[in-house]
């Protein structure tokens, strides 16, 4: 029952707020409490967890829609454990991280910002397709309404793009689940959604033609999560929909939403349709590399802070896309670990900027300049995750772009010498951001916010610091926490061909 | 156990100092508390790894390492990254050269920077280049060496950028940074290929892989991976084509560029190079490569180094081209002579950076040269310790620098990877050092004063300033004694050993098989007598000409600035290189890359979401356009839709 | 031979019940000397004969359920089970639909019980369609219906559009019918009898050897297309959807489409299709281009009727889906899929009108987008029912639309009928962005100072804060329906699939 | 067959008759501009079915077409009934009965 808790208080938590006064302190107090509340159920998980095993653990399986062999089936392994101990960790902070600056309608944004964590947590957990397509779209209505009521200026923009694109994608998954659906029926007699049981089916593939099961269904699932990652060329919603946040939804956006694609390639894309996998993987890396580069010098010429940090999290995700495709073990963790990564470092990187936003109420670098000496702390906290962004050795983003390029040089050495180039323009982009920002002579539109410009308040404190806590220890010492998922990564890499997954008993 | 807690204690200390002074000394203590914690706590470093290194001499038999294991940092699949850090001799004496000059150095800051308003920043950031520099140094496989490489490549642009109101010198820090940072990508790749041929990126384990033959291919994993090692140490050892970052370094505080700039990190990449010799020793087409670049730096920096007029862009080029030697040392083999170089660079360089701090600081921050001269007379302590590095670096006997060029250049010449042009370039480069730091000399302290005196009062530095350069005008008198070549210890009449060779022995990889040397002994005797003997002569005469030029007739260098017209604007303004690549490759890319966000994010793709809008919008459109209200419209759809599906059932 | 045996009698009692208590409130006015009698007592006479119609079916139902055939006089009706579901589905819509023109400005009133009275035997009209197992019964069904509804908006208290809707409707729909009629008339011809039955099972070889016969059922195709508002057949519906009062919107887009498709459905159950690929072929391409051409005439829409109309074509689109599923073999399942969807669509479009007949301040008042700005500000509660049933007509799980839609694609794939799905998903995200307009409007609109924009209509307190309780219940429940049986859709599934 | 069709005056040609009633029927719907007329027209197509199901019925020698009619007849006279009632309503108020008044709602 545990992942059920998990997966439905904070839907629980969402009716309870919808109690409280709408302009009450209480209501950000019992938010903050509630969010609380689920990471120590997160807490519990992480006790539960048993990490010798590939197996899945803590499964649940109720009947739901019987007559298709739909169920609501959850169950946790390597792969998602660590997504949604992350997505329970960010909740709390960005809750603490929207304490002043949403001010209008909290108790919807609240009650928005807890469904957006059940159907976040439960994306990772389903182990039923059409479960897994309802968390999926469920996300989207929450991180639609936080946008749009909350967001900037072109709000209804980027918010609709956002919520067309992601769906998009995902009708052609679903049809590709109905499709599987069926097939399984076909196949195995008898109508099942259960994703482990779809593992045990031979898909029909025929290399190099399109028009075969396999392949169509490979790419119908990999839009989907290619548009979420996203990946080049379908990123487009994605600068939009950062910009136009509130910061607490930048955070989510990058920390946990775009993950809920690379996830799916973990999960679902390559274990069901392994020889297409192998047979387009190629493609997949050569979109990473693309993204990889194209993102950075994006990256390199925005003139807006949070559009800047919105294709940096391109570039990173490129990466996952990359090490996911290497299909090796090196490759795979290093996007599982980029995954998490690209989490911490571009979530306080958008915490960061919000808190720079507020104070001064511009994002455009061009106005900014000398921050440093005002904000010293500010300025070092920049700096610490500006550098686990470039994947400084040390800081947690060396890790997961090690393993990745390394990955990546295993299975194919091109893309890996096109991808190192990331490693400079990287650098290149997040120095030069930093610069103009927080160095050089006061920047002249600051002259007039002088007052405003404090250092860290004690809440902002407590926001950054986890962050940059795990930024170095997640840097010194990948192994605790590359051991929870090892037996299951290395259970997906050595089975790839005829990947199955067993249920814990 | 001892062992692993002191180097424990070695590489933590520092890190300890920084996040002492980083967190709480934070604009609450002086600069003399923060500077008394750092250098606190770069001696304890220093004592820990003095510690180490007598107790490496003591195991004289069986392999000479002192080796501690922390944790297991990376450990996927067939990769298994132990933090396992060793002292064994090459590293002893990087250990040694770095805490010691480093806490040298932390000492001189504390006269020197001790009423900067950061000061408690810069002694933080000082003792974590320190604690980087060390995991370089000790690291024991190639990631854990990278990330202290990265480290100090951190440490480097937060100094360098220290004073970071100034734009132009946190764009320097930017700068250094990112192009190390394309030095580091080599290095990522390198290792990738080293770690897929051998399966392992640990020094040991590799050694004992390495073929004994050395590799004749291009395209064999041995050669490419040390080649693109080898850019990586372009990069963080200011070589062509990387160089460009380390002049602009000069913007940092006068003691980063002594420790970081000239005695330490710049040597990185040298050493890395050393610490791999078995591995470049096998890939003789690497070497080469490694030789060639290294020599044409030497020339080409030292050409630089003519033309400057700030002190301390002229020492930043010295640096540049006295890598270039070390460069040129490991390219032809003698791996040893680069890492005795090295150390005796280490000495006279921070030596000489810390002089020409003493005189800035003296100066009230007057880099420009042409508004010094005459100064002996107000700085006599900082003048005579400055003399000694002079001497060292023109190579007059018996300073260090003799010695460590002397062999370098004779390797050059005569070991099998060597060739006589080399020893030319060599030549050349040593005369143009002498020339235009003889000139630095000139202009500084000797001559006219031609400094403002309303304003300038130049006066001598503390005593915690002058202490360090006593210390290292010291070592770079004596620090060549060390390896006193054969030839010439053979003379002397104690017969003072090689100590540095006898404790490489067995370390280091000699490519050559040594049968030059030691052939035909009496030959190669006079040769190498006469050889040294013409390289110090025409150093001197290169020195008395630059005399000549600055003191006694300061006419001349104007004159042949005129008659050389364009070649003097070429050196004067670096031959054009940053302005090149500005031109040529910053520049495109950033065009480039607005480009392509105008092209394919907002003209393409975005465009084609709008395409599919505007067609969905077109057909709602027409949709729209059905509806005209007529009554008889409708019916006539109706009529036509009848129609239509009867043409098309009885297929007419 | 008796002209009706008592079983007979009891088959046919609902209908009975209907009309006679549809008579009820006219009698009540005549008796009051022509004077309207009180609204809520109109409408409680409605609704209790519709809930003793209801009780009655559901009985006559499991009473029927022991005998072996279902059918009555002579095989002209039966209680089945499309019948059972259809009915019960128009009975309640038709209640929610009363509840509504209670509270509209443009119904409520003046010749309230002649209105009362005309939903009622539309309703009826709607039973016998439903019932029908004869194209005669068929016919007069739909005819009954039809001119009900084409009196109910003609005597709306808005003159103008209601009335120019009305003669729209009536003249396109006469003719229709007229289409329709000719078709039975070939079909009549050529089987010999007009019986459903005979036809389901005659269809498939005759469409072969008659070409007349073919004529004939393409004829009935189109006057059930007509009904349904398939492209392009589906022009009337903006406009009549537009003009009349938005009760009998209501009524008519949730009603009248579960009867029309329900009977239409039982043409299909022959499985004729799968021989006549020409026909299956017609019908696919009609379903994708009505999905596009509803959702992308929606797209440009502001009127919020007007939109939903063609929102409510797109739906058709769908529904024709299952349709071809039914055609195609897969009875059973296509019937339910058919079922669920209408089902499911029809509470959420009820709701969604509710909503528009709710905001609604004067008979005239024609409901934009701009009238809705800032509603969620005023009315949280009625915005956020609106929004789910937006999403659920999104098709966005957990709402109940995704369910709706799910099993006819399944359907369809399991068909083979790949491009018509892949054709209908993406029309689903053009039909996305359509529903996310009003959400916009409703949330999000602010000015300059970041302060929401609220519409005087949304301030409205008068309006909005002491009448329409039995919209505001329609809008709530229906909204809460969505979402229970979002979650529980597994129930309704199993109570249509156990029915069919 | 063509002999037959000749002598003797079969289904053929009431079918054909019944059609071209319809057709006509069906052009006035389109054409004709009165409104009246246009209700008229679709009286006129329900009388041309009424033909071909009374010549149905004849030819498969049943009543059922017959009967049929009737119930068309009286259809279509509740048809009519609602039909002019709404004319005559809208004739009130606007004194118009051309076709063409209704295009208000469009678009």
């Amino acid at each position: 029952m545990l992942l059920s808790q998990i997966i439905l208080f904070p839907l629980l938590a969402a009716i309870i707020l919808l109690i409280f006064n709408s302009k009450s302190d209480l209501l950000k107090q019992a938010a903050l409490g509630l969010s609380l509340a689920e990471l120590l159920l997160g807490a519990k998980l992480f006790m539960a967890f048993d990490p010798s095993t590939a197996s899945l653990q803590l499964t649940e399986n109720y009947s739901w829609i019987s007559q298709f062999g739909i169920s609501y089936s959850i169950g946790v392994d390597g792969l998602s454990f660590w997504l949604v101990l992350l997505t329970v960790f960010i909740f709390p902070i960005a809750i603490l991280g929207s304490w002043n600056s949403i001010n209008k309608s909290q108790k919807g944004y609240y009650a928005s910002l807890f469904v957006l964590q059940t159907a976040m947590i439960g994306t990772f957990l389903s182990i039923d397709a059409i479960l897994f397509y309802l968390f999926w779209e469920l996300s989207l209505v929450p991180m639609y309404f936080i946008i749009g009521i909350w967001g900037g200026a072109r709000r209804i923009y980027a918010t609709v793009k956002f919520f067309i694109y992601t769906m998009a994608g995902s009708i052609l998954m679903l049809l590709a689940m109905i499709y599987l659906i069926l097939m399984h029926k076909e196949l195995m007699g008898s109508y099942s959604a259960n994703l482990l049981d779809w593992y045990k089916m031979q898909i029909p593939f025929v290399g190099g033609v399109l028009l075969t099961p396999q392949t169509l269904m490979f790419f119908a699932f990999s839009i989907a999560f290619a548009i979420k990652t996203p990946a080049f060329p379908v990123h487009t919603w994605l600068p939009d929909a950062h910009v136009e946040a509130p910061t607490a939804g930048s955070v989510l956006l990058a920390a946990v939403m775009l993950k809920m694609g690379t996830y799916g390639f973990v999960r679902w894309v390559i274990p069901l349709f392994p020889q297409a996998a192998q047979y387009w993987a190629w493609l997949f890396m050569v979109i990473g590399v693309i993204g990889i580069i194209y993102g950075a010098l994006m990256a390199l010429v925005q003139t807006d802070i949070k559009k800047l940090v919105a294709y940096s999290s391109v570039s990173h995700m490129g990466y996952v896309l990359m090490g996911l495709f290497a299909l090796n073990q090196m490759g795979v963790t290093g996007a599982l670990y980029q995954m998490l990564n690209h989490g911490i470092s571009t979530g306080a990187l958008f915490f960061l900027v919000g808190m720079i936003y507020e104070r001064t109420h511009t994002r455009q670098i061009a106005h900014y300049g000398g921050l440093a000496p005002f904000m010293p702390w500010y300025t070092i906290a920049f700096l610490i995750i500006t550098l686990s962004s470039i994947a400084v050795p040390m800081t947690n983003g060396f890790i997961g772009e090690f393993l990745i390029l390394m990955g990546s040089y295993k299975s194919n050495p091109v893309w890996a010498y096109f991808a190192v180039i990331g490693v400079v323009l990287g650098a290149a982009y997040m120095l030069w951001m930093v610069k103009k920002v927080f160095y050089g002579p006061t920047g002249k539109e600051l002259s007039g916010h002088k007052d405003h410009l404090v250092d860290l308040s004690a809440r902002e404190w407590i926001i950054l610091s986890p962050f940059i806590v795990l930024v170095f220890w997640m840097g010194l010492r990948p192994n605790d926490f590359l051991n929870y998922s090892r037996h299951s990564l290395e259970h997906w890499v050595k089975n790839q061909s005829s990947y199955t997954l067993d249920v814990k008993k | 156990m001892t062992n692993e807690y002191f180097i424990a204690i070695m590489l933590l200390s520092p890190l300890v100092g920084f996040l002492i002074n980083g967190i709480f000394g934070r604009g609450r203590w002086g600069g003399y508390t923060s500077g008394a914690i750092a250098t606190f706590f770069a001696l304890t470093s220093f004592a820990s790894a003095a510690y180490l290194v007598f107790g490496l001499t003591e195991l004289a038999d069986g392999p000479r390492i002192i080796s501690a294991t922390f944790f297991d940092w990376i450990t996927v699949d067939e990769l298994k990254i132990p933090a396992r850090f060793v002292v064994d001799p090459i590293s002893a004496i990087m250990v040694l050269v770095v805490t010691g000059v480093g806490t040298l150095i932390h000492l001189f800051s504390i006269g020197y920077m001790h009423e900067d308003r950061g000061v408690t920043k810069y002694f933080s950031y000082l003792n974590f280049f320190l604690f980087n520099m060390l995991v370089l140094v000790t690291g024991d496989s190639l990631p854990i060496m990278f990330v202290g490489w990265e480290g100090v490549g951190l440490a480097s642009y937060l100094l360098i950028g220290f004073w970071f109101n100034d734009e132009e010198k946190a764009t320097a820090g930017m700068k250094a940074f990112i192009t190390n940072r394309i030095g580091d990508a080599a290095f990522i790749i390198g290792m990738f290929i080293l770690f897929f041929h051998f399966g392992t990126l640990e020094f040991e384990k590799i050694n004992s892989l390495v073929p004994v033959g050395p590799t004749l291919s291009w395209l064999s994993p041995l050669t490419l991976g040390t080649l693109l090692l080898f850019i990586g140490a372009t990069g963080k050892s200011a070589q062509i084509p990387l160089y460009v970052w380390l002049p602009d370094a000069m913007a940092g505080p006068t003691p980063v560029s002594a420790l970081i700039h000239a005695a330490t990190m710049v040597t990185a990449g040298v050493y890395m190079i050393v610490r791999l010799s078995f591995l470049f020793a096998a890939a003789p087409y690497t070497l080469m490569v490694i030789a060639i670049i290294g020599a044409l730096t030497v020339v080409l920096a030292a050409t630089i180094g003519l033309a400057q007029w700030d002190i301390k862009k002229v020492l930043a080029y010295s640096t540049v081209s006295q890598l270039g030697y070390m460069f040129l040392a490991c390219g032809v083999g003698a791996f040893g002579a680069a890492l005795f170089h090295l150390m005796t660079h280490a000495f006279f360089k921070a030596l000489m950076f810390l002089g020409s701090g003493s005189v800035i600081h003296g100066m009230h921050h007057e880099q420009d040269m042409r508004r010094m001269g005459g100064l002996k007379k107000y700085l006599p302590i900082t003048y005579f310790t400055f003399l000694a590095g002079w001497l060292a670096i023109i190579g007059m006997p018996p300073f260090a620098g003799f010695f460590s060029k002397d062999e370098i250049l004779w390797q050059s010449f005569s070991s099998s990877n060597g060739h006589w042009i080399f020893w030319a370039i060599g030549v050349l480069g040593a005369t143009l050092t002498s020339f235009y730091m003889t000139r630095l000399m000139a202009l500084t302290f000797w001559g006219q004063e031609r400094f403002d005196k309303k304003h300038h009062h130049p006066h001598e530095s503390p005593y915690s300033m002058l202490i360090p350069l006593i210390a290292l005008a010291v070592l770079s008198i004596v620090g060549g004694w060390l390896g006193i070549p054969h030839v010439i210890s053979e003379v002397l009449p104690a017969h003072p050993a090689n100590v540095l060779e006898h404790w490489l022995e067995g370390s280091l990889v000699h490519p050559i098989a040594a049968t030059a040397v030691d052939g035909g002994h009496a030959d190669h005797a006079a040769l190498e007598w006469g050889l040294m003997g013409l390289s110090v002569g025409l150093a001197l005469l290169s020195a008395v000409t630059a005399y000549v030029f600055y003191i006694v007739k300061p006419e001349i260098p104007k004159l042949l600035v005129q008659k050389l017209g364009q070649a003097y604007e070429l050196v004067f303004n670096k031959y054009y290189v940053d302005e090149i690549y500005q031109r040529y490759i910053l520049n495109p890319l950033v065009k480039a890359s607005e480009d392509l966000w105008l092209y394919v994010d907002v003209r393409i793709i975005d465009k084609l979401t709008y395409v599919l809008t505007d067609m969905s919008i077109g057909t709602g459109k027409m949709s729209k356009a059905m509806q005209t209200g007529n009554i008889q419209t409708y019916a006539l759809y109706i009529v036509m839709g009848v129609a239509i599906i009867l043409t098309i059932f009885f297929g007419v | 031979m008796l002209l009706a045996s008592a079983a007979d009698l009891i088959v046919a009692s609902p209908l009975f019940v209907l009309f006679m208590g549809s008579l009820t409130p006219l009698i009540v006015k005549v008796l009051n000397k022509n004077k309207e009698p009180n609204n809520f007592l109109s409408m409680i006479q409605g609704v209790g004969t519709i809930l003793a119609a209801l009780l009655l079916m559901v009985t006559v139902y499991f009473l029927l359920l022991s005998r072996a055939n279902p059918f009555a006089f002579s095989n002209l009706i039966a209680v089945d089970g499309i019948a059972i579901i259809a009915s019960t589905t128009c009975l309640l819509l038709a209640l929610a639909s009363l509840f509504l023109m209670r509270d509209n400005q443009s119904t409520n009133g003046d010749q309230f019980a002649e209105l009362v009275f005309l939903t009622l035997n539309s309703v009826l009209g709607m039973l016998v369609l439903v019932m029908a197992t004869d194209l005669l019964t068929l016919f007069v069904g739909i005819e009954v219906m039809s001119l009900a509804l084409y009196m109910m908006i003609g005597i709306s208290h808005e003159q103008k559009l209601s009335k120019e809707a009305a003669i729209k409707y009536f003249v396109l729909g006469s003719f229709a019918s007229a289409i329709l009629l000719q078709g039975i008339a070939f079909i009549y011809g050529n089987l010999g009898t007009t019986s459903i039955t005979v036809l389901t099972e005659k269809a498939d070889l005759l469409i072969g050897q008659s070409p007349l016969f073919a004529v004939g059922m393409i004829f009935l195709m189109i006057g059930f297309l007509f009904k349904v508002s398939l492209f392009p057949f589906h022009v009337w519906t903006a406009d009549v959807y537009q003009g009349a009062p938005t009760p009998h919107t209501a009524f008519m887009s949730t009603a009248v489409k579960m009867a029309s498709f329900a009977a239409f459905a039982r043409i299909f159950v022959g499985s004729f299709l799968v021989n006549h690929d020409s026909m299956l072929n017609i019908l696919q391409w009609i379903g994708a281009i009505t999905i596009f051409a509803g959702n992308a005439g929606a797209l440009v829409q502001n009127n919020l009727k007007r939109m939903l109309a063609f929102s409510s074509v797109a739906h058709s689109g769908y529904i024709l889906m299952g349709i071809i599923v039914i055609g195609l073999g897969a009875t059973k399942l296509g019937m339910t899929a058919v079922m669920f969807y209408l089902v499911t669509y029809s509470i959420m479009n009820m709701g969604a009108l509710a909503m528009v007949s709710f905001l609604e301040k004067s008979y005239s008042d024609e409901i934009s987008t701009d009238h809705i700005k800032g509603l969620a500000y005023k009315r949280p509660w009625l915005a956020g029912s609106f929004t789910v049933l937006l999403i659920s007509l999104a098709g966005v799980p957990p709402a109940l639309g995704f369910f709706g839609k799910f099993f006819i694609f399944t359907q369809a794939l399991d068909q083979g009928l790949l491009w018509l799905t892949l054709w209908a998903g993406l029309g689903s995200v053009v039909g996305a962005y359509i529903y996310l307009k009003p959400i916009v409007y409703m949330y999000m609109i602010k000015d300059d100072d970041q302060n929401e924009v609220i519409s005087e209509a949304a301030k409205d307190h008068e309006v909005y804060n002491n009448r329409k309780w039995f919209t505001k219940t329609v809008v709530l429940a229906s909204a809460f329906t969505i979402l229970v049986i979002g979650l529980l859709n597994t129930l309704l599934y199993h109570l249509l699939s156990a029915r069919l | 067959m063509l002999a037959e069709s000749i002598s003797e005056i079969g289904l053929g040609h009431f079918l054909v008759l019944s059609m071209i009633l319809f057709i006509t029927g069906m052009l006035g719907v389109l054409l004709r501009k009165n409104i009246l007329t246009v209700l008229m027209s679709i009286e006129l197509m329900l009388n041309a079915i009424n033909l071909s199901f009374v010549a149905y019925a004849r030819s498969l020698n049943q009543l059922d077409g017959q009967i049929i009619v009737f119930f068309i007849m009286t259809i279509a006279a509740a048809e009519a009934g609602v039909g002019l009632a709404l004319v005559v309503a809208v004739f009130k108020r606007f004194k118009e009965v051309n076709i063409r008044f209704f295009e208000h709602l469009k678009g």
